[in-house]
């Protein structure tokens, strides 16, 4: 083998000579490339496993935690939610239509492996601004793919976030979340277990789609990335529809031993890892595949990436049974091998054997490296970052506008409305609220589910901004009225090679563990996404949380419009003075730095019990967290949610105005009771030791501020003014 | 009563029917297959919403070439009920069991979200438990709601009283602002002639109980229910 | 074999809605020398006949049956033998 | 002026989900002579200019910058005077 082989394929020397010694020959050219596919960061993990091991994955709700295709919790009534989420960041940055839509496909296969029928779909994004045409080229082409695949399947996609900043130009970020749900009976695993038992390829044919994306997934976008590139992986949804009725029909008959999605990888991972999940060994025929396309090599048809598969597994004898059903659903399946005992996976074509290796060398002994670390340097002087110096502009009004139209805070009903967000008729609170929330059909239960990701905090203290993302998640199911029960994550950064990303890296996860830890959300699943960089440098490191809450009793949904004239409105928590890291910097100032809010676990998790509590009752009538924006931004948008304005009276005390009103300290939720119930909001707030404010009362057609020592009102905008500032913002630049 | 509901490759909206048919109406309702011959033994048959064969090509265009719609239009013809929303609408206009056809959103983008419709004409099989003019708040989620028809068959529909509902304003204006995609007159509902067959864009399952913010749509079902139950009677 | 080479474009007077789209972008792309776009469908068929004549009637046929909606929609076709 | 036909279409090896599922229909049509499908876009500009090979430019562009993404799509076009 010429040495140029290993190294165009992304192996390192070490790794090529481990080859050698596992297979005790050379590896022949297919081989190399099943093992290079393999033992990529995308599907190996090489450099992130270390750290990964630092987050919390057990709870008494886990059924089935990180390394199966896909968590899954326990939800009451015999059934269970199965979750995960997924990057197609680099497909996405080269053809964002097709990019985003086969990222929605990869995740809903993830969760269908699970025997999981999908009910829910969410998104995170992060792209440049939308001042560009190759901006909004990018943004309007992830999202169009997003609503194509998703509609086209008929799962809802009921949430997500968006933000656009400078620092995702050259890579953008596209993350998309699936849930599903399924009787604990129906519980099925990626394995390939009994020897002897048939391996079936199902659903659509295999073409010359992507090969080697796994790979292109594990290297640095550059600008020749977008010339030619691998062949664009093309998804097609109405075949995924088909695809997920029959493998839950298959599943539900109870023919299955194993069911595995092919994503990155294709047949090679999807083979590798059934067996050696199993402990077993496969041999296969790649002339039994059938193909899209003429001429296919060997090698072409292990690697390729072709959509909408699935490898099956079913009980000797039922094959038959199998090709009937998907049959029914103009779908082939075939056998294209069969289980054995002796460990390896063994490629045929026809007579001739393509290859044999060990299964579990393919995904269990790729070399796990502990890359350097290194505190970055810039963060000295961002930390150190005095805003009290600043000037302090004269107009509040002009300010909150400001931010309400600035497209991360604006409102994204641009986005949600191209998506069928209502399919199924489980969405109870629709997207535009804290979180999405879903009745459970035939409970008296509901999920409420949420993605939240904040690259900046995360840039600017990765410990801190990894607990924030959790915390925030965790807050804004419990606005809901949910407990949280659970997390899946995607961490995407850029190239874990460089000290200073990986030590970004390894803070981040600590900083999510603590959190996940202290509110008892553990990990259940989740996806890496390194190298994301470009010409112009790395993304700021973006850990993505999709979490999930149950709600136990359907009366117990909350969303954050104000509901009634005349209810009271409380803070939760108090505003410290806290204003690095914020969106108002960053709008206002142009700045992003500072000190990232500082972020108290045991208070965190008692303000979230108090809003729990508080619905509980029946007290709370609407909660909103404070977030991006601070307090003002928050307060506005339950003004328009509710459509309805409110009085809100201020305490300055050692606060600067800006912090008072834009300040982003964590932990804070606003509520509103009805009026009379004040006193039994004040006396539920002692039983917590939550300090709690009464700040203003709902009515009128304006949101009216006022802060004591100051004469006059610091804001006073009609409910329209605002809404029209934060609702048109997107839509503006898009259209 | 029995209710059958259609099922082609791509529909996604028939659990929901069913389940409203089902659970809120306490009735009957079974899927059928897209195969099936016969539709014999239903009171009324659905062609709930989705993306038959992806869409592709022109929503609708594929299903009508199914073995079902041969039994569908034979049922229709000796005045048996069929109701197609969305999917199921675009699959009725591509039949030629509607006049018209739809084109993609003057948007050119799919739309999920709340409309309003303004009941035009109270005396059809779907809308008999509605009052005359009653401003419906109604979700719709489609990329090609926007109907066409040529001049003579648009008079024919106005005059004959096959439009049924109307995209409108809260308080039931028909004005172009309140037109979510573009079709022509405002039209989200029409009948053939003899008014046993609808066709309409919203979705009136997706707002049929109170939970799901509204129970606007529940009686297009309840008034197939009185509408068919009045019949025995005669 | 042959390759039919068919165009379907929506009829005159039903609204345009993606030509238009495309027109307003080149204008705000200053080609302001574009005066007009329609942008219909393209479609290729791969079919085997023993003659053009033949081939043709089974491509009006299915233009007829499939690939166009005669409400809103006009076509027409090449054959190349290939 | 002139009349660009604009024939856009996916690359050889690009998944093409609306011409395999048009395809298969036909097939259960009975339509068994069709042999593969494919479908694309159809544009028509009626542009301004002075010449054909002027016009071609500008149609070339056009494609580059709006109606294709060469990523995954390919084009050609005829020019008529009209
Ligand atoms: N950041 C993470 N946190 C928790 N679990 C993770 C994380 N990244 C990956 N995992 C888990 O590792 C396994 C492999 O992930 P992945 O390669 O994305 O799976 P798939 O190929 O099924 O998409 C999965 O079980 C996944 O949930
Ligand atoms: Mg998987």
């Amino acid at each position: 083998m010429k040495s140029e082989t290993w190294k165009e394929m992304g192996l390192r020397e070490n790794e090529y000579e481990l080859i050698k010694e596992i297979l005790g020959r050379e590896p022949n050219y297919l081989e190399l490339g099943m093992f290079a596919v393999m033992w990529s960061e995308h599907c190996s993990y090489k450099n992130s496993k270390n750290a990964l091991k630092l987050f919390p994955t057990k709870g008494k709700r886990v059924i089935c935690g990180p390394g199966e295709n896909a968590g899954a919790v326990d939800i009451g009534n015999g059934k269970a939610v199965a979750f995960k989420v997924e990057s197609h960041n680099h497909p996405s940055a080269i053809d964002p239509f097709r990019g985003a839509a086969t990222g929605v496909g990869g995740i809903v296969r993830d969760i269908l492996c699970m025997g999981a029928r999908p009910i829910a779909m969410l998104n995170s994004l992060r792209f440049g601004s939308l001042d560009n045409s190759r901006g909004k080229y990018l943004f309007n082409g992830a999202v169009s793919g997003i609503a194509w695949y998703g509609n086209c399947l008929g799962v809802p996609t009921v949430g997500g976030e968006v933000y656009f900043n400078k620092n995702y130009e050259g890579n953008p970020l596209v993350n998309a979340m699936c849930i599903g749900i399924l009787n604990h009976d129906d519980l099925a695993r990626g394995r390939a277990e009994g020897v002897g038992n048939p391996v079936m390829l199902v659903g659509a044919r295999t073409g010359r789609d992507g090969i080697h994306g796994a790979t292109f997934a594990s290297e640095e976008l550059s600008s020749e990335s977008e010339g030619e590139g691998p062949t664009v992986v093309g998804g097609d949804p109405f075949v995924e529809k088909l695809l997920l009725e029959a493998c839950l029909e298959v599943n539900r008959a109870g023919y299955l031993v194993g069911m595995q999605d092919l994503g990155a990888a294709g047949i090679t991972g999807a083979t590798s890892e059934t067996a050696s999940r199993a402990g077993l060994g496969m041999e296969i025929d790649i002339k039994k595949v059938p193909l899209r396309e003429e001429g296919m090599t060997p090698y072409e048809i292990m690697l390729s990436e072709s959509q909408e598969r699935m490898l099956i597994i079913p009980k000797k004898g039922k094959e038959g049974e199998v090709e009937r059903i998907f049959k029914k659903w103009d779908l082939e399946a075939v056998v294209i091998g069969y289980v054995t005992d002796d460990g390896i996976l063994r490629v045929k074509n026809g007579d001739k054997v393509e290859a044999e290796i060990p299964a579990r060398a393919l995904t269990e002994m790729c070399p796990v490296y502990n890359p350097e670390k290194k505190e970055p340097a810039y963060l000295k002087e961002t930390r150190s970052f005095d805003w009290r110096k600043l000037p302090v502009p004269e107009n509040m009004n002009k300010v909150l506008l400001e931010l309400l139209s600035h497209p991360s805070i604006a409102s994204k009903e641009w986005i949600y409305r191209q998506y069928d967000h209502m399919v199924g008729t489980n969405t109870v609170v629709r997207p535009g609220s804290d979180a999405a929330v879903l009745r459970i059909k035939g409970t008296k239960t509901a999920i409420a589910a949420t993605m939240d990701g904040n690259g900046k905090y995360c840039y600017l203290d990765p410990r801190t901004g990894g607990a924030i993302v959790v915390a925030e998640a965790a807050r804004n199911l419990v606005c809901a009225g949910a407990r949280p029960i659970a997390l899946t994550d995607c961490l995407n950064f850029g190239s874990p090679e460089k000290p200073e990303i990986y030590w970004q890296f390894e803070q981040v996860i600590r900083g999510m563990s603590e959190a996940a830890e202290a509110l008892g959300t553990p990990v259940i699943s989740g996806n890496v996404s390194l190298y994301n960089e470009s010409d112009k440098g790395a993304i700021y490191p973006t850990p993505i949380v999709g979490m999930v809450g149950l709600i136990e009793d359907t009366n117990h949904i909350r969303s954050q419009g104000f509901q009634n004239d005349g209810d009271l409105i409380f803070l939760l928590g108090r505003t410290e003075p806290e204003l690095g890291a914020s969106m108002y910097l960053e709008v206002v100032h142009g700045l992003e730095t500072g000190k990232v809010p500082a972020l108290d676990l045991k208070k965190e998790k008692a303000v979230q019990e108090l809003c729990l509590e508080g619905i509980g009752a029946g007290l709370i009538k609407s909660a909103h967290d404070c977030s991006d924006g601070g307090l003002a931004v928050a307060i506005a948008e339950s003004c328009i949610s509710g459509n309805i304005g409110a009085e809100i009276n201020l305490v300055k005390g050692n606060l600067e105005l800006p912090e008072l009103l834009f300040g982003e300290t964590q932990s804070r939720i606003i509520v509103t009771v009805d009026r009379n119930k004040g006193e039994e909001m004040r006396a539920l707030t002692e039983k917590f030791g939550v300090p709690v404010s009464l700040i203003g009362q709902v009515g009128g057609e304006e949101l009216k501020i006022k802060v004591n020592g100051i004469s006059g009102e610091v804001i006073n905008l009609s409910i329209s003014k605002l809404e029209e500032a934060w609702r048109g913002a997107i839509k503006c630049m898009m259209d | 009563m029995k209710f059958g509901i259609v099922v082609f490759p791509g529909t996604n909206c028939e659990a929901d029917v069913r389940y409203v048919v089902e659970e809120i109406l306490g009735q009957e309702a079974y899927y059928l297959w897209h195969k099936e011959k016969s539709v014999k033994r239903y009171d009324c048959i659905i062609l709930p919403g989705g993306a038959s064969y992806g869409g592709y090509l022109r929503e609708g265009a594929m299903a009508k070439f199914s073995p079902i719609m041969e039994a569908i239009t034979d049922h229709a013809l000796k005045g048996g009920l069929v109701l197609g929303i969305s999917d199921g609408f675009q699959i009725l206009l591509e039949a030629g069991l509607l006049p018209g056809a739809m084109v993609k959103n003057d948007s050119l983008q799919f739309r999920c979200q709340d409309t309003y419709i303004r009941v035009e004409n109270e005396k059809t099989p779907y809308t008999c438990l509605y009052s005359p003019g009653e401003v419906l708040k109604i979700p719709i989620a489609h990329a090609a709601g926007n109907y066409y028809v040529d001049e003579k068959n648009l008079k024919e529909l106005e005059e004959g009283g096959q439009i049924v509902f109307r995209y409108c304003s809260p308080s039931g204006e028909v004005l172009p602002q309140y037109n979510p995609n573009g079709s022509l007159n405002n039209i989200a509902g029409i009948t053939n002639g003899e008014g046993n067959i609808l066709g309409m864009m919203p979705h009136p399952e997706r707002c049929s109980e109170e939970i799901m913010s509204g129970v606007a749509g529940r009686k297009v079902f309840e008034s197939i229910l009185y509408w068919l139950k009045e019949r025995c009677a005669l | 074999m042959f390759l039919a080479k068919i165009y379907v474009t929506l009829k005159e007077g039903v609204l345009d809605p993606q030509g238009n789209a495309v027109g307003k972008a080149l204008h705000s792309m200053n080609y302001k020398e574009v005066q007009k776009v329609k942008v219909g469908k393209y479609v290729e068929l791969y079919i085997e006949g023993e003659n053009a004549e033949e081939v043709g009637k089974r491509v009006d046929e299915i233009c007829g049956k499939l690939l166009v909606n005669p409400v809103v929609e006009q076509y027409s076709y090449e054959l190349v033998e290939v």
